[in-house]
Order: C-alpha cells, then sequence, then structure tokens
C-alpha cells in the first residue's frame, strides 16, 4: 500500500553545502514525523522544501503515490503550513487575517469565537496584529490550522516564541489532530510529548 | 589610395569594419579569459582541498 | 536520434567535444568572413545612391540579424531549460546575452556610423530599426542585470528565464510598435539598405558575411557555453578529475 | 451551505485578495498617495524646464504626463510583493490550493485599482496645467486607463523577479521599462494626435489589444516569477 506522503532518495543543497543526501520517509494517518536537530542542521529547508517552496537537489515527495511539483493543487489542497514568519498582515485586525484564509485553503466551518476561546486570544479579536506579542502571534497562527479542514500539517519549530502553556497546548492539539486521523510533520528542537504513533528523523 | 578613400566615405567605412572585427575579437577574448578564470579557481580550490584531507 | 541528444546534453560530454565544433565552425566561418571582406570592400560595385558608404551594411546587416538571433536562441534555450530542466539549455541562455548585447552594439555603432553621412546626423529617432535596436540593447542589459543579482545559480536560470520569454512575446510588438511610431515622422527620408533588386555582385558578399558571422558567432556561443558549463559542474566529480589530470 | 469548490477557487482567490489588498491600502493611504504626488510633481518639474510658453507645453503635455504617469507606476511597482515576501504571506499564498496566477492576478488588480486608476483620475487636473482641450484631455484619460492596465501586468511581474532581491528598484526600472515601451509610444502618440487633430482609432485598438494580451500571460510569467523568487 502507498502511504499517504512518502519521500525516497531526497538529497538537498543549500548553496554549497549538502545538507542531507538519501533521506527516505512515510507518514499514514494518524502519524507523527518528528524533524529533529540543532540549529543550522537543514530542519527548515527540508521543512520548506517537502512545502514544495525549494527544490531538492535529487529525489521527490510523493503526495499519495504522485510527485507534488507536478500535483501541487492535489497536496495543497490537503495542506496548511506554519512556520516561523507568521504570514499575517500586521495592519490587519486578528479577525479579517483569518478571515482571508477561508479564500486561501478549504475552512471546517468551526465557530471561530470557540476556536480562538480555546488558544485564548478571544479578547484581542478587534486588534491589529501588530500589537499583539510574538507569543500570541503564534496563537494565531494555530488558529489558522484549527480553523481548516486539512489532513496535513507542516510546523516549522512551533514553540518559538510560546509559554510552557503555549507549548502545551500546541502539544495537545496536535495530538488531539493526530488522533482524528490528521497527519502532521513537526521541525523541532526541544523535546515534545505527543502521544501517538511519532517517528522521527534526526538531522545532523 | 582610391580604394582606401571610398570615394570619401572612406573614415566611415573603415571605422565599421574595424568595429566588426574589434567586437569578435572582444567576443573571443571575454570567452577564452572567462573559461581561464573558472578554470583557475577551481583547480586553487580543488588543491587547497587536497592540502586539508 | 534522442540518445544522440541526450549525450550531447551532458555537461561532460559536451565539455570533451566543443573544442572540436569550435574549430569546425570558426574556419569556414573566418574564411566566409575574409571573402565578404574583400569582395564587399573592393568588388561589390558601388551604389549610385549611397556611394561607397553602403559597403557599411556588410558589417550591419550581419550584426541586426545576429542581434535578434541570439535573442532567439537566449529565450528558446531558457524556454527549453525551465521546462524540461536540462541545465545545459540555461548555460546557452546564459552565454547568449553578452554576445547578442555586443553584436546588438555592433549594429547600433554601424547604423549610427552609416546615418552620419546618409542622414546629416549620428542619430535618427525616425528609423525605426536604430531604434528597435537600442530598445534590445536595453532588454539585453536587463536580462544581465537581473542575472548579475541572483548569486545562486539555479534561481538565477530560472528567474531570467521568466524574463527572457516574457521579452521575446514583447519583441515583436516593440518592433511594430516603432514601426508605427515612425511612420508618423515626417523627417529626412530614409534611403533602405539594399532593395530587392540588388546586383549579385554586391548580394553575394552580403550573404557570405552573414553566414560567416552566424558560423563564428556559434564558435564563440559555444566557447562561452564551454566556460559556463565548466563554472557550473565545478563541484562534480569529472571537473576534478579531469583538472587532477591537467586537462584543459 | 458551500461546497469546497465554492469557497476556495479561482474568483474567490482574485478577490480575496484583491480585497485584502485594498483594505491594507485604505489603512495606509500613503502608499496611494505618495505616487500620486510623484506623477504631480515630475509633471510640474517640464513646464519649469521648458519654460511657460503655452505653445510648447500644449505641445509636449501628453508625452510628459505619459512618462510621468509611467514613472510613478514604476515607484509604486517595487513594493507589490515586498510586504508579502517579508511577513510570510507569501508562503501562505503558495501553499494553496488556489492557483499561483489567480491571487497573483488578485493583487495585480488592486495595484491597478491604487495605483492606475487614481492617476486616471488626477490627469484632468494635471492636463490643465499643461493647457490641454477638454476633448484632448477625455482621449489622455481612455489611454491611461488602457495603459496603466498593461503597466500594472507588466510590472507585476517585474516585482516578483526581484522582490528579495538587493539594488531591487533600479534593477526593476531596468527590467520593465524596455517592455513598456509599446505603451508608453502608443499612448502619449495617439494623445498627441488628437491634439493634433488626426485620427487615434489604431492607437486605442492597439492599447487595449495589449491590455487583452498581457492580462493573458502575465499572471501566469507573475506566478511562476514569485514560485522562483521565493525560493
Amino acid at each position: 500500500m502507498t502511504a499517504k506522503l512518502s519521500a525516497d532518495g531526497l538529497t538537498l543543497f543549500r548553496g554549497e553545502r549538502c545538507l542531507f543526501q538519501g533521506l527516505s520517509f512515510a507518514l499514514n494517518p494518524g502519524e507523527l514525523l518528528l524533524l529533529e536537530g540543532r540549529n543550522g542542521s537543514g530542519k527548515t529547508s527540508l521543512m520548506r522544501a517537502i512545502a514544495g517552496l525549494i527544490e531538492f537537489e535529487d529525489g521527490d515527495v510523493l503526495w499519495e503515490g504522485k510527485p507534488i511539483r507536478t500535483n501541487r493543487p492535489d497536496f495543497y489542497g490537503s495542506v496548511v503550513w506554519m512556520q516561523h514568519r507568521v504570514g499575517f498582515k500586521a495592519d490587519l485586525t486578528l479577525v479579517e487575517n483569518l478571515r482571508f484564509e477561508s479564500h486561501l485553503r478549504a475552512q471546517s466551518g468551526a465557530d471561530l469565537d470557540v476556536v480562538l476561546k480555546r488558544l485564548d486570544i478571544d479578547r484581542l479579536k478587534r486588534l491589529p496584529l501588530r500589537s499583539l506579542s510574538a507569543g500570541q502571534q503564534r496563537r494565531v497562527a494555530l488558529a489558522r490550522m484549527l480553523l481548516s479542514s486539512v489532513p496535513l500539517w507542516l510546523m516549522d519549530e512551533p514553540f518559538t516564541n510560546l509559554d510552557r502553556e503555549g507549548r502545551a497546548l500546541v502539544m495537545d492539539l496536535t495530538t488531539e489532530h493526530l488522533s482524528k486521523g490528521g497527519m502532521c510533520i513537526m521541525a523541532a528542537h526541544q523535546d515534545v510529548e505527543i502521544g501517538g504513533n511519532v517517528t522521527k528523523i534526526e538531522l545532523k | 589610395m582610391d580604394a582606401l578613400s571610398m570615394g570619401g566615405y572612406g573614415a566611415y567605412v573603415w571605422t565599421c569594419y574595424a568595429l566588426g572585427a574589434g567586437v569578435l575579437v572582444v567576443c573571443e577574448w571575454r570567452a577564452r579569459l572567462r573559461h581561464r578564470r573558472v578554470y583557475r579557481e577551481i583547480e586553487v580550490r580543488i588543491k587547497a582541498l587536497g592540502d586539508n584531507q | 536520434m534522442w540518445k544522440f541528444i541526450h549525450q550531447l546534453a551532458s555537461p561532460p560530454h559536451f565539455y570533451r567535444i566543443a573544442p572540436a565544433f569550435i574549430r569546425w565552425l570558426a574556419v569556414p566561418g573566418l574564411l566566409l568572413i575574409a571573402y565578404g571582406t574583400y569582395a564587399g570592400l573592393f568588388v561589390a560595385p558601388m551604389d549610385y545612391q549611397q556611394g561607397d558608404a553602403f559597403r557599411i551594411i556588410y558589417i550591419h546587416v550581419p550584426s541586426a540579424y545576429l542581434s535578434m538571433m541570439a535573442y532567439m536562441i537566449m529565450a528558446v534555450s531558457a524556454g527549453i531549460g525551465l521546462i524540461w530542466r536540462i541545465k545545459l539549455s540555461h548555460a546557452v541562455a546564459a552565454a547568449a546575452a553578452p554576445l547578442g548585447a555586443w553584436f546588438t552594439f555592433l549594429a547600433l555603432a554601424t547604423g549610427s556610423i552609416w546615418g552620419k553621412p546618409m542622414w546629416g546626423t549620428w542619430w535618427e529617432w525616425g528609423d525605426p530599426r536604430l531604434t528597435s535596436e537600442l530598445i534590445m540593447l536595453f532588454l539585453y542589459f536587463g536580462y544581465m542585470a537581473l542575472r548579475g543579482a541572483i548569486d545562486d545559480t539555479a534561481k538565477a536560470d530560472k528567474a531570467s528565464a521568466v524574463l527572457a520569454l516574457v521579452g521575446a512575446v514583447n519583441v515583436p510588438i516593440i518592433h511594430f510598435s516603432v514601426e508605427w511610431w515612425s511612420s508618423l515622422h515626417q523627417g529626412p527620408t530614409i534611403i533602405k539598405e539594399g532593395g530587392p533588386a540588388m546586383d549579385a555582385a554586391m548580394l553575394y558578399p552580403l550573404l557570405a558575411m552573414i553566414l560567416g558571422f552566424t558560423l563564428v558567432f556559434g564558435a564563440l556561443l559555444l566557447r562561452r557555453v564551454r566556460a559556463e558549463v565548466l563554472y557550473r559542474e565545478r563541484r562534480t566529480r569529472w571537473v576534478k578529475e579531469m583538472i587532477l589530470a591537467g586537462g584543459n | 451551505m458551500m461546497s469546497e469548490e465554492d469557497t476556495v477557487g479561482m474568483t474567490s482567490g482574485i478577490l480575496g485578495v484583491a480585497r485584502r489588498d485594498l483594505l491594507l491600502a485604505w489603512k495606509r493611504p500613503g502608499d496611494i498617495l505618495n505616487p500620486l504626488f510623484f506623477f504631480a510633481m515630475v509633471a510640474a518639474l517640464f513646464p519649469l524646464a521648458i519654460g511657460p510658453s503655452p505653445e510648447q507645453l500644449q505641445f509636449s503635455g501628453p508625452a510628459v504626463m505619459w512618462v510621468a504617469a509611467l514613472l510613478a507606476m514604476l515607484l509604486s511597482l517595487n513594493s507589490l510583493f515586498l510586504s508579502d515576501f517579508e511577513d510570510g504571506s507569501l508562503d501562505q499564498m503558495l501553499v494553496s490550493p488556489v492557483p499561483l496566477s489567480a491571487l497573483a492576478l488578485g493583487k495585480t488588480l488592486s495595484h491597478w485599482l491604487t495605483s492606475g486608476l487614481p492617476l486616471v483620475i488626477v490627469s484632468p487636473v494635471v492636463a490643465i496645467t499643461f493647457q490641454m482641450p477638454f476633448a484632448v484631455t477625455g482621449y489622455l484619460m481612455v489611454t491611461l486607463l488602457l495603459g496603466t492596465i498593461s503597466l500594472s501586468l507588466l510590472g507585476s511581474i517585474g516585482a516578483a523577479l526581484t522582490v528579495g532581491l538587493h539594488r531591487g528598484t533600479a534593477l526593476l526600472s531596468l527590467l520593465i521599462l524596455p517592455l513598456a515601451m509599446p505603451v508608453l509610444i502608443f499612448g502619449a502618440r495617439t494623445v498627441s494626435l488628437v491634439a493634433a487633430g488626426d485620427g487615434v482609432a489604431g492607437g486605442l485598438y492597439f492599447l487595449a489589444a495589449y491590455a487583452v494580451l498581457t492580462l493573458s500571460f502575465a499572471p501566469f510569467a507573475t506566478a511562476a516569477a514569485l514560485r522562483i523568487s521565493n525560493e
């Protein structure tokens, strides 16, 4: 059986440096792929490459058996991407930013207020994003993931700028997502406690 | 001498032919120069790496 | 056939066989240019309207033709590189741009020198061909500037390929609009460079020059591509082995 | 209850991005006003340089205003994708099932609405200072309307190619100006022809056809360029 998401023989260069060679993995519903390694080990580059934002020197990432390079709409219809730069407009309010999301990807129809309450940012609804702290902005990025109805979460360093409570929240939400048959690829340099089926890849 | 003066247009005509020859020579020279530079750079790097190993 | 093309597009193979091709293009090309120059300067009869100044077209026409040709080569190989991801074709596009710019410069300079005795000015905006060439030169500058501004070769290849293709769509339009624009202009009458009824003794040197310039251009292009290939393959084993073996 | 195809689609993508950018422009009106002031000031430089003779101003008015409009468009293009690139919004647009060309078209649409259209609207005011007759001013507006559409579309390609590069502004001008020459030629010459009492249909047809042509390929080129620039 082909895995939902798989990769074979990935090789990536950044500039002159070879980050990794011949990397392979497979991911199925309910599973978490954890990319570990110190800063500068190429986790972010690998995440960006899986998201199709940079090209591999060699090898392909396959979504349902088809290379994502040639089937972008299929793949992107099933993905939400979270990274260090949260991808919101500083001048727009929290709600305006999240409302724009519905033009980019399918929404689950979850109630906005419930989601914001759960993330403890419901009081900030009408504020422009620039007046939110970095940690609060990360929580808005989490709201983007909860509001969407896609199976695969790509999270690059989701714990950055979050306090202990926030980190626990990320782990809870991810566990919940996996238990509902979702998938997640996460790059992190901290310890991660997430229940379920976890595969680890260590980058040097 | 008649052939050189080109009925009074000599300066124009000869300048053009000189320019034509000049462009061909410059192109050839630039191409060779680029090749030599790249070659040298690689040579130096390989030698330097060889010492490190 | 496919196997042949594939083999030719493999960088080490290309690098090895290019010098032979360069020789086979350069020698006949230079011979043709030598004949064309001699016949054009001394054998071809004088044009009764332009006098001996018309002999400039033996340089101007081939270079003007090559400035367009080089842009076409650049755009087509950039497109091939973008679509089929053939690295060699990006190298061809990168090599064609500076050559094209040089030949465009030559066409502009000779056109302007030809214009001085013909129109009495070094620059005549009323002539659509010169104006088109000038815009062409700007297009080459833009392409090379974009390439120069991006450090990563692969990224520079792809970005400049998009620009080359957009430019290729625009070149005929630019040509047409400049044509329209100058047709409104009531300037000095422009003498056509050689009509259809051209004397054979005038025509043969021109054909020889066009063919000769094209062959030499091919040789120059291959030489530049060879340098490009070497640069792009600098991390590979075959380059390392070749240089350690003292190859060229 | 709407189906998925309705909520996440091309039209929704184009309009959604355009609306977001218009909202952003609304919150930062300086981004709209600065190119307009620039347009007015460049246009004011020429009378100061040429001299106050009404005949000469009338004669050079169409050309000056078209050049000023072209430069003003260029000025506003630099920031078209810059903030999206910097704050990560571009990543979000790339990782989306909506075709990137649709999103790029949405951005271009809002760029035209915030920089091309205002130029068209203020051009009669500047035209008055050039002693331009009313009938000619009407044609100036029509050519600017059609021409700025092409300029926005062509410019979006250049902006996408240069986003994230140092020395972006100068490079952008170098890339876009040669491509913009047909628009300038037909725009300015058509208005001059009207002023001289000649026929104008050809120029207007060309500008309209060119707008349609750029509309048909520029969004795809912009999308390809964005994907490359964001690597």
